[in-house]
């Protein structure tokens, strides 16, 4: 089903259902946060929505801090439902990707569960966008309640699942349009995925060899640059990897679970010392394989869907394109 | 209940900590806020274990060793004393209260001085207040 | 991710350098007990809180009534608890992992090569295939420590002996006072043992060293890749196959793992 | 032109076989985005050029290259770096060939990538213009505002370590280097810690990427990755970000060069640089110290002064006021 909404009625419709629900928005380049009257839609932020499903600090149990005390575990369990508006497509499709892992993991189902996300097409491509060629169709709003595109007079809203029906369902701000509406949405979306066909390299890589994958000797020019920061991995819609910490503070105590980097040296080292992936270069490698390899060999689809923040924002100048070019060219 | 500040000591073993118990033998009065922390020397205390004490919940934090000249390692204080300077130059530049972390020198034979150095430190963190700026609180900030 | 409560009922430092202990744990909760039950080669979480978790394979076989945890005191975690006297209450998770495949090993012979304190699991395994002897053919175990004071289960080993449906071989790696059995290496004494490869399976548990050099003296033996089976390790969070911190290339050792055959481990990146 | 120079020497050195390997930078398909990159033969030397956006000091990729003899492009940030870590036993001065540039500055990516929506290219005149292309037009700003603000501030374009300096006139020395670091210290105590809380705690994810930019972070474990004891919790809380921040500042004290890697390298936009470069200027007011200057020199912490200064101690204090 497909409603309309006058652009001069966004910020009017926000504030409305802000009373009723937590609501949640772009508010910088940066990243999201509550609606209090601040929108950024230009660009897609550098913070993609994860946070609010795999938050910086998920505390999964609390006790205290004496020896042999009894742990009580803790649930998020917002007051209100949630609205995430202005998400884009390619970030909902990341979060689809890790529920493919996380399909039974209670606290990521819980988030998933109280959290209505609306989607925002991008009004062009941004310069490190590749998610068509990693068979995102943005149009077809996987992951979304409804998905917003934005028109002349304002956005076109086509409704998704059960969740964004209800939603829509008690709306004035929206009015509900005919086929016309329809069909100008079916047309956007064939002329985009016309223009942007999906890459062949990753039919390539499937059937690719894993082993000649992995000692492949491209892998030390690429690794070179690479600081093996976390900057890639944190801004990934898709990296899903997680630490687990006690924080204790006087006599108080949490278990937290927060993202972690698989860059990092001590993602993999033992407590004997030991580590399997010592080198920065192992590190490197295992990151693409797992993305590029392992995930897409086990699901099908690679885990990443192209929404360029890595080769936007890596310090080092890597791009993701030359470590996929080179893989599926071996 | 008045509030007394917490403050932990890192005293050199050979200087600051013989001095603090000749305060003791000595009978000196002095405010009972600070908690000892014995150390080897004072270059020994490096600004993690420092912070870590801010962190921790300490209202204050008191490095002191040998006089210059007097070190037992020879020379361990004056690589501290610089140490500290730059410390003490980069807390203040961040907005940290430059009271609540000091330095002193106090040799095996000046209780008196080690029982004014804490009553002043006491004074000067009592007039800040308790630390609040830079204590942990679980699931505090972010 | 919740850990269930479990109580130290008993501890018993197992080596002469103190590093080893046995840990005996009973979780308090009553049905979560009585619904516990895994195969030899499992491992669970333990977790000290305040501390953090951190996986141990379960060297008690299934049959027996507390759970056992024998743990080298090396990190964070292990050293806390190390700490903790008998009657305090610990978090437990588990049982994670695959563990050995025994059923399919029935009618087989068994061999089990163990180094140092990796013998864990293989405690456990051999405790089990004891209790179902006439399903197995026979069993042969190769264990070796640095010296006599690392050997663990030393109580059992002396009981073991004097099986005669169980072939024990305990060997040091070098002469030491006191000591009249073997010496030598685990992969030399293997190669003295020369156990057949017909109709058999081994289950190789040791640093990697001697995992390296062993390898080599099983399949001379005539051993298939996939009747041999290892047990690898890595640093884990979650046990779940979700923080993908163990992932030996797509293999990860939490939930595909930690029993792999060296057929499978074959297909795997070097990176263990 | 600094490029052909680049091009060529890397090419000499190579064919002589007096090194291995080059490191310099390369072009990216990013318009305001130069990568590292090592050739190894001379005809690879056409992919190298003189990195108007080289944001990431070469002496950090250098330390992945070791018991190589290795040839490395170095500005004056770069070749201090050197010059500390051989100071530090961290690099052996025969195994570098130091190609030395006196060096026309570099530009910050982040103040380029604001003045357009949409930027196709970077044309750097390395004197005073840049033109900053667009799919419409051509826009020509002042060199001199879209440098990264630590070559603005810049105390040592010219290396001062190098086995050949290529021919090209660079920047002058900053007359001004301490102006940022002013700014913060004349706020109020309270205005400080807001700021550091604002620019600094905040918007920092803890993503490393500082730490691992900079040349001088060689510590095989890092302070943040102890656990026994772990000095600092691993989440974005505020105190454990600062207690991150503040000793990673302290442990560049005296050592850092300022090349601005760090800034660089945030995704957040964090004025790192501050903060070192704010004890970069007590260690030359207080004990006329500066980094990276001398191989054969003390380094600040392990070297003293009976002389040093300590008014700032509490018994100094007391002593003044004849309380003791």
């Amino acid at each position: 089903m497909f409603y309309f909404l006058p652009r001069e009625a966004l910020k009017n419709w926000l504030s409305e259902i802000s009373k009723v629900h937590e609501v949640f928005v772009p508010v910088s380049p940066s990243g999201f946060g509550p609606y209090e009257g601040k929108l950024y839609l230009e660009k897609k932020t550098k913070l993609s929505a994860k946070e609010f499903f795999l938050p910086w600090r998920e505390v999964i149990l609390k006790f205290e801090a004496r020896p042999g005390a009894l742990p009580s575990p803790v649930f998020f369990e917002p007051v209100k439902e949630r609205i995430i508006f202005g998400v884009r497509p390619c970030d909902a499709k990341g979060l689809t990707l890790i529920e493919k892992v996380f399909g039974e993991d209670p606290f990521f189902q819980k988030r998933r569960e109280k959290t209505i996300l609306l989607g925002l097409l991008c009004k062009e491509p941004g310069r490190e966008c590749f998610g068509w060629a990693m068979g995102v169709n943005p149009f077809a709003g996987e992951g979304l309640d409804a998905l917003f595109l934005e028109q002349a007079e304002g956005y076109l809203v086509k409704l998704l699942s059960p969740k964004g029906e209800k939603l829509f369902k008690d709306q004035e701000a929206f009015e509900k349009v005919g086929e016309e509406a329809q069909n100008s949405f079916k047309k956007a979306e064939k002329e985009f995925l016309e223009k942007h066909p999906k890459a062949p390299a990753l039919e390539k890589l499937k059937e690719a060899d894993l082993l000649k994958l992995y000692e492949a000797d491209f892998w030390e020019g690429l690794a070179l640059p690479c600081l093996n920061c976390g900057i890639c991995t944190f801004l990934c819609p898709t990296c899903y990897c997680f630490d687990v910490q006690d924080e204790v503070v006087g006599l108080e105590g949490e278990r937290v679970r927060l993202p972690e980097a698989c860059m990092f040296e001590l993602y993999s080292r033992h407590a004997s010392g030991h580590n399997p992936r010592r080198s920065p270069v192992a590190r490197f490698r295992n990151r693409f394989m797992h993305k590029f390899k392992y995930f897409l060999d086990e699901y099908g689809e690679p885990l990443c869907v192209g929404c360029g923040r890595c080769n936007e924002e890596c310090p080092a100048g890597i791009n993701l394109w030359e470590v996929i070019r080179a893989m599926s060219t071996l | 209940m008045s509030w007394e500040p917490r403050i932990i000591a890192f005293l050199c073993n050979w200087c600051s900590y013989a001095g603090a118990d000749l305060a003791g033998v000595s009978r000196l009065r002095y405010p009972p806020t600070i908690r000892i922390v014995r150390v080897p020397c004072s270059s020994r205390v490096s600004p993690a274990m420092i912070l870590d004490a801010l962190k921790s919940g300490a209202d204050g934090v008191l490095v002191s060793g040998c006089h210059p000249g007097d070190c037992h390692y020879l020379t361990g204080n004056l690589f501290a004393r610089r140490r500290f300077f730059m410390l003490k130059k980069l807390l203040e530049f961040v907005g940290l209260e430059p009271e609540r972390v000091q330095f002193a020198w106090v040799s095996a034979s000046e209780g008196d001085v080690f029982a004014k150095v804490v009553s002043e430190l006491t004074e000067k963190i009592k007039l800040l207040g308790p630390n609040t700026r830079f204590r942990k609180i679980l699931g505090g900030k972010i | 991710m919740i850990p269930y409560p479990a109580r130290i009922e008993r501890t018993v430092v197992e080596t002469e350098d103190g590093l080893l202990k046995s840990f005996y744990l009973r979780l308090l909760d009553e049905e979560a007990s009585r619904e516990f039950s895994h195969r030899p080669g499992q491992f669970a979480m333990l977790s000290v809180l305040g501390k953090g978790e951190c996986p141990i394979g379960i060297a008690s076989a299934p049959s027996e009534k507390l759970l056992m945890f024998t743990v080298f005191r090396t990190g964070l975690v292990t050293d806390a608890l190390h700490r903790l006297p008998e009657g305090t209450i610990i978090g437990l998770r588990g049982p994670l992992g695959n563990g050995y495949p025994l059923e399919k090993f029935k009618g087989k012979n068994v061999v089990l090569i163990a180094g140092g304190f990796a013998v864990t699991t293989l405690r456990a395994t051999l405790v089990y295939l004891l209790e179902h002897r006439a399903d197995y053919g026979e069993i042969t175990m190769i264990y070796g420590a640095r010296n006599p004071g690392l050997l663990l289960y030393k109580p059992e080993l002396e009981a073991w002996k004097k099986r005669d449906d169980l072939k024990l071989y305990l060997t040091i790696d070098r002469e030491a006072p006191g000591w009249d059995g073997l010496v030598g290496f685990v992969p030399q004494i293997t190669e003295q043992v020369a156990p057949s490869g017909e109709n058999a399976v081994a289950l190789v548990c040791g640093p990697p060293i001697m995992i390296k050099f062993t390898l080599p003296v099983l399949e001379k033996c005539g051993f298939k890749p996939e009747d041999i089976y290892l047990s690898l390790e890595n640093r884990m969070r979650c046990g779940l196959g979700l923080c993908h911190h163990c992932n030996v290339g797509p293999f990860l050792v939490c939930k595909d793992g930690p029993v792999i055959t060296l057929a499978e481990l074959k297909k795997l990146p070097p990176e263990y | 032109m600094l490029t052909e120079k680049i091009r060529e020497i890397a090419k000499k050195l190579l064919e002589e076989g007096k090194i291995e390997a080059f490191l310099c930078y390369e072009g990216t398909s990013h318009p305001f985005r130069n990568r590292a990159v090592l050739v190894k033969s001379p005809e690879e030397v056409k992919k190298l050029l003189w990195p108007s956006f080289g944001v990431i000091n070469l002496a950090t990729p250098l330390q992945k290259l070791k018991g190589q003899k290795a040839g490395i492009l170095a500005t004056g940030c770069v070749s201090r770096a050197i010059v500390v870590l051989i100071q530090e036993g961290q690099l052996k001065r025969e195994d570098l060939f130091v190609v030395g540039v006196p060096c026309p500055g570099m530009l910050d990516p982040s103040k380029v990538r604001d003045k357009a929506p949409e930027i196709i290219d970077v044309i750097d005149d390395l004197k005073d213009e840049v033109l900053i292309v667009t799919p419409e037009d051509k826009i020509k700003f002042s060199r001199e505002e879209l440098l990264r603000n630590n070559c603005q501030e810049c105390r040592h374009p010219v290396p001062p370590l190098y086995d050949l300096l290529l021919d090209f006139s660079g920047r002058e020395k900053s007359p001004d280097p301490y102006r940022r670091v002013q700014e913060i210290e004349d706020l109020t105590l309270e205005e400080r810690w807001q700021w550091f809380e604002r620019e600094v705690l905040r918007r920092c994810f803890r993503c490393y990427a500082c730490r691992q930019a900079c040349p001088l972070c060689y510590c095989p474990t890092c302070f943040v990755d102890d656990s026994r004891p772990q000095w600092v919790g691993k989440t974005r809380d505020l105190i454990d970000t600062a207690l991150y921040h503040l000793v990673r500042a302290y442990h560049l004290a005296g050592r850092c060069v300022d090349c601005g890697s760090c800034e660089a390298a945030c995704p957040m936009d964090i004025p790192l640089r501050l903060l070192t470069k704010k004890l970069e200027k007590e260690a030359l007011l207080a004990f006329s110290f500066e980094a990276g200057l001398d191989p054969e020199a003390p380094l600040l912490f392990t070297s003293f002064d009976e002389n040093d200064p300590e008014d700032f101690m509490l018994t100094s204090e007391l002593k003044a006021s004849g309380k003791i």
